[in-house]
């Protein structure tokens, strides 16, 4: 019933399709209301007819939460709506900050995809001439004439894929993330929440949840959509990871598979090529743009989570559940 | 006769004393003065206009009192009246005593407690702390390249070859992650250092004029004896308890003396594996005993200040903000 | 008229404060051990004469002012002065005899020897230079010298058992990079047969992380006894001088309680604890150096896990143990103490919020 | 067997032991209560009465321990929208959790034959004597040899340690998945049934209901929003595996790898090593290569598939510059990571990626919670019951 | 020359220092009443009440812990400690068999991995290290040998924690018998009889929960159904009968198809035994201690107001 969730991506140019939204909460929230009153009345009738002071006085409490949740209910929808739409509309202009968020992380995998394969083509020319060696166990001779200045060009291609694997892996995760939070913020944690929200046992469960939704839902992506508009385009990135693709181009391997024929082209792609400054100047752009990316996709979100779990901590107490001590633990875990 | 003659020269003595709390116009101030300038006027002609404003205002309330016959505004107007006297009484007292307390602990430290926290605060993290790390940091690059020595027997396809000094490579991990200590007992030195200077700068010269304003305000009274016993606190204990803990460090460092490491270790046993692993575990023992030394001073002595000044401040505030009802 | 003459007495015992503040020469506190070879330091003797002066100057003029309050009172029949300065009395009184009984009640610390309490306990020789059994001179097993020499014991044999670890694991990866090639004619092999012991070696290389940690945390605490005692040579008089004081009475009795925290119980607590925490890591470490005698250090030894790492593993264990998780348990026992000691003597010293700063 | 029977069989026992501790307790407060009439003392009085209606309040929930539970136990299950006959929403949870670790390890089962591949011949060095071979070298001891050696695919190095950082990865999250799913069972089997039992029964005596609340408030909540939580993420905790492939059509490598003979019948596979590529590589003379030397695609994508995520398909729109190859739901574009999220990227890196999701950021945001309910939960059962009404009713 | 403060008598102890601060408080009690002193005998008064509540407190903590001892041994046959360490060293043998079985694997893993097979009869020809790609299992299983040693030193510390326990820890309750006889530390000596009732006591229990556990469930963990890798690793999986060629030529995913079900057989259960018995359990204990020890301190700390048993003085 609730938990089956239709899980999209972020298509509709505004943030939050509150169509969609409301026909996924509205049953939900008219269980919790109903719930909520129906426990108050039965508990008041009991106190009444059996005159149980305690209970009564109990009763008025619980009744100012449910109204309390009723107000939650009713306006949540139309408080995210205002606060997102048109709350993003005046921040950054009329876009959708999921969608902006989603291009953004697909732009950088866009990116980090060429760098990869290019660097590795680069590398695997580079380290086979590297491999190259002239033995002669007569003058007890075992020496690889291109491994000296080769193997600096190597070392720096590897160190750059590297980064990339770092980076791929951040960043396709941060993906992932993104989705959950555009999907179970507002249809998986904001309804359970409320629906906990009416029993007085599990109130604080219920206040965290509504926290984590409203949080993870509003306060993530808006860090993305800054971080967008600051970062430059995957094409540029492309044309440089090409150049450096190309860099060792017109090298034909298969002449080596057999034999060593062409012995003159391997040390002429060895000495020009592999040392051009086109290699050297194309793979440090690539590197200054990684270093870039890495503190896009890596400080910046975990900055964003820390806010975000903060904004969580303090109106959590506000719904209802008291996570100063363990939320604390946990930021410090993360 | 004689002990009124000796109470009013001494009575003098204090008032001439009182004048030198507040600091001349231009730095460099000496120690422990409190800021004449507050924002333009200077916080005694701030306080005085505050005060006055607040006479005229009780009078006004007074006067409504008696047109409209409020009792009970009357006893309130009473009450604020003997707090404003008690405010000017503390304000008075605060200015005389504060610079007596700084000339005794002053006398009592050898020089400005501010100055002797930041020499024993820097000489621990520039001498002790830092060439310790490097020192580690060096050993550990020693132990790799000493670890990756290869001897070979006969040629590799028909011979042994083994690493004989292997062992130095975990060696290397003890001091990288001694040198990982070192990089958070520095830190937390400089933060303290740093705290060191931010107080001196606002506790007397922002802090304690504002909580003085504030005490003399009705509402704010609490507000005020909090901050004057925050920036008491953190002006004059919290330095203090440094120059405590340098004193503490200076008499004990020569009553401790540790074993050398031959005594407990099986010497033949290492030197038969790898002829470097002695060398490097002299090395590791004697930067551990330094660590020994340096973590008590980074970690349990700045927990024992805050403890201290946590507690004088709770205890001044307590007093400061009271209102003295039952003694009137 | 009345509160005119109260501002002059406040005037009057701030200049006897004043006067009264005798400091050796130098100007600067010179600070020595509570306690050396056995009985109270000559330092701390001299250093008490002077702030022993003072805190019965301290204590007799809260006493004068008070008794002058509570004729005051009697006069204008005023119920809440009599009261109050029946109460400073009573506190300056009490800081008084407080004063007289120090030197009694250090001395008595420091020349009580544990070995009358039943306890056989391992001291220091009054002569720093010579060992333990051997002294000449005689011995001093008061509660800081028996828990700094078990401090010392425990240290030694984690440092044993240290070296022991560093001297399998180096033996272990020394092994595991031999490489032996067996092909005559061109046509064979190339293997490093003990590869395994690699792996073997890098789990060894976290248990003597563990030991060293281990190691310099004992250290530490042997520093942090000998610190107490110059900290309760500091904090002690301060305290009792503020505690007379009605103003500063709550920071001066939370003073008191963290010099007597530190300088009596937190040595209590270390004799007690490490007393019976040594004797089994001793006993566990003297059973793995025979182990490992016995076992030898040849890999070809079947019984290489049961006789070699398993006793390591326990060793490291107790170690951990003992030198990591004990001292947490007992610093927690020892903030306990000190909170109810200072609830009873003055402020609450409150160091709950502190251990959520950290 | 679910939870709530293994529970009722455990209670079965124990239950007589908790009815026995709330007499015995009744008992004691009632002596109390006489003694506090005859010397008629009030504060111990209101303590005897206070303790009666606990220790009343025990033995009603000792009694009605069973009924309670399987009433939640229905009304998980209902959240669940429905549980098979006799299974329970624990039971829902752990079979999402046990497919999602299947699908995990045959994951890291193809990357790992993709590791074993790479290596086989990044490796491969070849040696090729010029010198006059005189019959010496035939043993070995040939004294005279010089020649050349090179390792043609020495490059494959780089995919090496791009895989080795991955495992690195892939070790602790495989772990954590298997944690996961033994933690769910072991709510179910032990942890459960004995934490409520124990809890209730401490509950009964004076000094130790705060931790018998506790106990019966831990229990409580892993029984429900611990398994509840894995319910409601089970989208993130769906995984599909698939193998990698090297879209790049290399011709050489199709003649030299045997033709169709490349496992998992494609053409496209990447560094693939065949007998027959393999002899022409060590017997001199024969000029072609063992495997082939295209770009490493499928660290990034696994291959292509129909129209799908080959470079430059078709459902790609414009957004300031950045080219979003996204197609309306339902768009055969890119393959379905989890929870209708479509990626063109799914090769190994980004898989490792998405796997820390479900691997270590959502068990930690599920313990959150459930400590949440825990910490408002045991105040309410831990004795000071807030509906002193209702008990007073009872 | 061990140095152990073996005052293994606590409960002497405990009920000598106790009847000593009583005699104490009485004696003060017949001074005040003697010498008309109303204020010392009120305040003796006070203190005999206190007195009497330490009296009552440690008669009530020997009968309950050695009540708890007797039931133990009749149900069980051991004392909670016995129990405790019985099932500490069943799960570090069970641990050390893991151990064991995970470095054989290495050793034949390590080898393989590192074998160069040279083929140049005539200095011509090729080396190659087939089998470098099992680097991922080696990691695993250099990983799994970590992990399981250092469970096995923890679970050694916790044993040793476990005796520390009861043969030394007893101490602190008669020190804290004796600071509560003292207004001002009875607070302290509140927090000591906390911990220590909370330790002597309750941990054991905890332990022996752990160990039902243990024996109840760890048979249920091991029916973990293996279907699809180890039919794989033969060759005799699913993908083997659409291209049987496959199967066959591919040597690489063969072999590691069968190195892979053979590691993940033998991970299965060690992160059972590390996660759950070696971490999970024990980390539980010891927060539900402090937990407890939180609440008695509370208790026993406060003055315990029994001024309302006065009427039977």
């Amino acid at each position: 019933m609730m938990l089956s969730m239709w899980w999209t991506e972020p298509w509709s140019m505004t943030p939050v399709s509150v169509q969609g939204v409301w026909n996924v909460w509205q049953p939900v929230a008219l269980v919790a209301v109903v719930t909520a009153f129906l426990i108050v009345a039965l508990a008041y009738m009991i106190g009444v007819s059996f005159n149980l002071a305690g209970l009564r006085k109990w009763a008025k409490v619980e009744f100012y939460q449910a109204l309390a949740s009723a107000i939650l209910v009713a306006f949540l929808v139309l408080m995210m709506d205002t606060m997102l739409n048109e709350g993003f509309q005046t921040m950054i202009g009329s876009i959708n900050p999921y969608k902006k968020a989603y291009a953004y992380l697909d732009g950088v995998m866009d990116s980090l995809y060429p760098i990869y394969t290019s660097v590795y083509k680069a590398n695997f020319i580079a380290e086979f001439i590297k491999s190259i060696g002239i033995y002669s166990n007569g003058m007890g001779l075992d020496y690889a004439p291109f491994e000296l200045f080769t193997s600096p060009i190597v070392e720096y291609l590897h160190f750059e894929a590297h980064i990339v694997t770092v980076a791929a892996i951040i960043t396709s995760t941060q993906r992932a993330l993104l989705h959950l939070f555009y999907n179970a913020g507002f249809t998986v944690f904001i309804p359970a929440g409320v629906l906990l929200r009416i029993f007085p046992w599990t109130r604080g469960a219920g206040g965290l949840l509504i926290a984590i939704g409203m949080g993870l839902a509003i306060v993530y992506p808006t860090m993305f959509t800054f971080v967008a508009m600051m970062s430059e385009n995957s094409s540029e990135v492309k044309n440089k990871a090409t150049e450096l693709g190309n860099s060792i181009g017109g090298f034909d391997m298969t002449k080596f598979g057999a034999c060593a024929c062409d012995f003159q082209s391997a040390s002429d792609v060895a000495t020009t090529k592999v040392l051009s400054p086109q290699l050297r100047n194309s793979s440090a752009w690539l590197l200054g743009w990684l270093s870039g990316i890495w503190l896009k996709i890596f400080y910046y979100p975990m900055l964003v989570l820390l806010v975000t779990f903060t904004f969580i901590r303090t109106i959590s107490p506000l719904l209802g559940a008291d996570i100063t001590e363990i939320g604390q633990g946990l930021v410090h875990l993360l | 006769m004689r002990i009124s003659y000796v109470l009013t020269t001494i009575f003098l003595l204090c008032t001439v004393r009182a004048a030198d709390i507040v600091c001349p116009a231009t730095p460099p101030y000496p120690p422990c003065c409190v800021s004449s300038e507050f924002w333009s006027g200077g916080w005694i002609y701030i306080s005085s206009v505050a005060m006055i404003t607040i006479i005229l205002l009780l009078s006004v309330v007074y006067m409504l009192s008696k047109i409209f016959v409020k009792h009970e505004w009357e006893i309130w107007i009473k009450d604020e009246a003997y707090q404003i006297l008690i405010s000017i009484v503390l304000i008075i007292t605060l200015v005389i005593v504060l610079s007596a307390i700084c000339n005794v602990f002053t006398t009592l430290a050898g020089n400005d407690p501010f100055l002797i926290a930041h020499n024993y605060l820097n000489s621990l993290i520039w001498d002790k702390t830092l060439n310790m790390a490097t020192n580690t940091f060096q050993y550990s690059v020693l132990c790799q390249l000493l670890a990756a020595f290869r001897t070979q027997i006969g040629p590799v396809a028909l011979g042994v070859g083994f690493n004989q000094n292997a062992g130095l490579r975990a060696v290397a991990v003890c001091f990288d992650f001694i040198y990982a200590l070192t990089a958070g007992i520095s830190a937390s030195l400089m933060v303290q250092d740093i705290g060191l200077s931010i107080i001196q700068a606002f506790a007397f010269r922002i802090m304690l004029p504002i909580g003085i304003i504030f005490r003399i305000f009705p509402f704010f009274r609490k507000a005020g004896g909090f901050l004057i016993a925050l920036s008491l606190g953190l002006y004059i204990v919290y330095p203090l308890c440094f120059v405590m803990n340098k004193m503490v460090v200076d008499s004990i460092v020569s009553g401790i003396s540790l074993p050398a490491l031959e005594t407990y270790a099986e010497p033949f046993l290492l030197a038969v594996i790898s002829p470097f692993m002695p060398i490097a575990l002299i090395g590791l023992y004697t930067i551990m005993n330094q660590l020994a030394f340096l973590l008590p001073q980074a970690l349990f002595l700045p927990t024992l200040n805050l403890v201290i000044t946590l507690t004088f401040i709770k205890n001044a505030a307590r007093v400061l903000s009271q209102n003295f009802a039952e003694a009137y | 008229m009345n509160i005119l003459r109260k501002a002059l007495l406040c005037m009057v015992l701030l200049a006897l404060l004043l006067s009264g503040c005798v400091v050796n020469s130098d100007g600067t506190m010179a600070v020595s051990p509570a306690c050396s070879s056995g009985t109270v330091s000559s330092g701390f003797q001299t250093m008490w004469e002077s702030w022993q002066g003072i805190a019965f100057l301290a204590g007799s003029t809260v006493f004068i002012i008070s008794i002058l309050a509570y004729t005051l009172g009697y006069a204008l029949m005023h119920r809440k002065v009599i009261m109050w300065a029946k109460e400073q009395m009573q506190e300056a009184c009490l800081s008084m005899v407080i004063v007289l009984f120090v030197i009694g009640l250090v001395s008595f610390l420091c020349s009580l020897d544990l070995r009358t309490l039943g306890m056989e306990v391992s001291c220091i020789c009054t002569d720093p230079a010579e060992v333990y059994p051997a002294c000449t001179t005689g011995t001093s097993c008061n509660f800081v010298n028996v828990g700094y020499g078990m401090l010392m014991e425990m240290y030694k044999n984690i440092m044993g058992g240290f070296l022991t670890v560093t001297a399998i694991q180096s033996l272990l990866s020394a092994l595991s990079t031999t490489t032996y090639g067996y092909a005559p004619g061109g046509v064979g092999f190339v293997v490093s047969p003990l590869g395994a012991l690699g792996d073997i070696a890098t789990s060894l290389r976290d248990g003597m992380i563990v030991l060293m940690t281990s190691a310099i945390l004992t250290l530490t605490q042997m520093i942090l006894l000998k610190m107490t005692e110059s900290l309760f040579v500091i904090l002690f008089p301060i305290g009792i001088i503020l505690r007379s004081f009605g103003a500063s009475r709550g920071f001066g009795g939370g003073l008191i309680a963290i010099a007597l925290g530190l300088f009596l119980f937190y040595p209590l607590m270390v004799v007690l604890f490490y007393g019976s925490v040594l004797g089994s890591i001793q006993a566990d470490y003297s059973s793995m150096t025979t182990s490992l005698q016995g076992q030898g250090l040849d890999a070809s030894n079947s019984n290489w896990f049961g006789g070699l790492l398993w006793p390591v593993a326990g060793f490291i264990g107790k170690a951990m143990v003992g030198a990591i998780f004990i001292p947490i348990l007992m610093f927690m026992v020892l903030i306990a103490f000190i909170k109810g000691l200072s609830t009873a003597l003055g402020e609450e010293v409150d160091a709950s919020n502190l251990t959520r700063l950290i | 067997m679910t939870a709530a029977e293994l529970f009722q069989s455990v209670w079965s026992n124990w239950q007589a032991v908790a009815i026995a501790a709330a007499v015995l307790s009744i008992l004691f407060t009632s002596i109390a209560y006489s003694l506090a009439t005859v010397f008629k003392l009030k504060s111990l009085q209101l303590w005897v009465k206070d303790e009666l209606y606990q220790a009343l309040a025990s033995a009603f929930i000792a009694g009605a321990a069973v009924i309670i539970i399987t009433a939640i136990s229905n009304f998980s299950c209902s959240l669940t929208g429905g549980c098979a006959a006799g299974q329970d929403h624990m039971d829902v949870a752990i079979t999402i959790m046990d497919t999602m670790k299947e699908n995990v390890i045959t994951q890291v089962q193809y990357m790992f034959d993709l590791s074993m591949r790479v290596g086989m011949i990044t490796e491969m060095g070849k040696y090729y004597d010029f010198s006059v071979g005189n019959v010496a070298c035939l043993v070995g001891l040939c004294s005279t040899a010089t020649g050349f050696s090179w390792y043609y695919w020495a490059g494959g190095s780089m995919i090496l340690d791009s895989l080795d950082y991955a495992f690195g990865l892939l070790i602790p999250v495989i772990s954590s998945f298997i944690a996961q799913l033994y933690v769910l069972q072991l709510i179910k089997t032990a942890l459960f049934p004995s934490l409520l039992a124990m809890g209730i029964i401490l509950r009964t005596f004076f000094f130790t209901r705060k931790v018998g609340g506790l106990l019966m408030a831990i229990a409580l909540a892993l029984y429900t929003i611990y398994p509840l939580m894995y319910i409601m993420l089970q989208p993130y905790f769906t995984f599909t595996p698939h193998d990698f492939y090297y879209p790049e059509n290399d011709v050489s490598a199709t003649i030299m790898c045997g033709g169709s003979f490349v496992p998992h019948g494609d053409a496209d596979h990447p560094f693939c090593i065949g007998i027959p590529g393999t002899l022409t590589y060590i017997i001199p003379g024969l000029p072609t290569s063992a495997a082939n030397t295209g770009e490493a695609t499928f660290m990034f994508k696994n291959g292509c598939r129909n129209n799908g995520d080959c470079l430059g398909g078709s459902t790609c729109e414009n957004i300031n510059g950045q080219k979003m190859c996204h197609g309306p739901p339902g768009s055969d574009y890119g393959s379905d990571v989890y929870a209708g999220m479509l990626s063109p990227y799914n090769g190994v890196l980004p898989t490792v990626g998405y796997l820390l999701v479900p691997g270590v950021f959502l068990p930690l945001l599920i313990i959150l919670v459930t400590i949440s309910f825990i910490k408002v939960l045991s105040p309410q059962l831990g004795g000071d019951i807030e509906i002193t009404g209702l008990t007073r009713f009872i | 020359m061990p140095i152990v403060v073996s005052w293994a008598e606590w409960q002497a102890i405990t009920l000598a220092v106790v009847s000593l601060m009583f005699s104490l408080v009485s004696l003060a009690y017949m001074i005040g009443t003697g010498f008309h002193l109303p204020k010392l005998q009120g305040w003796a008064k006070d203190e005999l009440y206190q007195a009497l509540a330490s009296l009552l407190l440690a008669v009530l903590l020997i009968t309950f812990i050695s009540t708890i001892d007797t039931t133990m041994t009749t149900i069980y046959g051991k004392d909670p400690f016995d129990i405790a360490r019985d099932y500490v060293n069943t799960v570090t043998a069970g641990l050390g068999t893991f151990f064991t079985g995970f470095v054989a694997y290495d050793v034949y893993f390590q080898l393989f991995k590192s074998a160069v097979l040279k083929a140049m009869p005539s200095q011509t020809g090729f080396d190659i290290n087939p089998l470098i790609g099992l680097a991922p299992l080696t990691a695993m299983l250099s990983l799994s040998i970590e992990a399981t040693l250092g469970a096995m030193a923890l679970l050694f510390g916790m044993s040793a924690f476990i005796s520390f326990i009861q043969y030394q820890l007893s101490i602190i309750l008669p020190i804290g018998m004796v600071l509560r006889a003292f207004p001002f530390s009875r607070a302290a000596g509140g927090a000591l009889i906390a911990v220590f009732l909370g330790f002597y006591v309750f941990y054991p229990f905890f332990w022996v929960f752990d160990s039902y556990i243990y024996s109840d469930v760890t048979a249920a963990m091991y029916a973990f159904p293996l279907a699809n890798t180890a039919t794989t690793a033969l060759g005799i999986g699913s993908e083997c009968i659409q291209c049987p060629m496959c199967c066959v030529a591919n040597v690489p995913d063969l072999s590691g198809n069968m190195f892979l079900s053979i590691i993940m057989n033998l991970t299965y259960p060690v992160i059972y035994y590390i996660f759950i018995l070696a971490l999970l359990l024990p980390l539980f204990n010891v927060i539900m201690v402090l937990i407890l020890i939180n609440e008695l301190a509370k208790i026993f700390g406060s003055e315990i107001d029994i001024s309302g048993l006065s009427g039977l003085i």
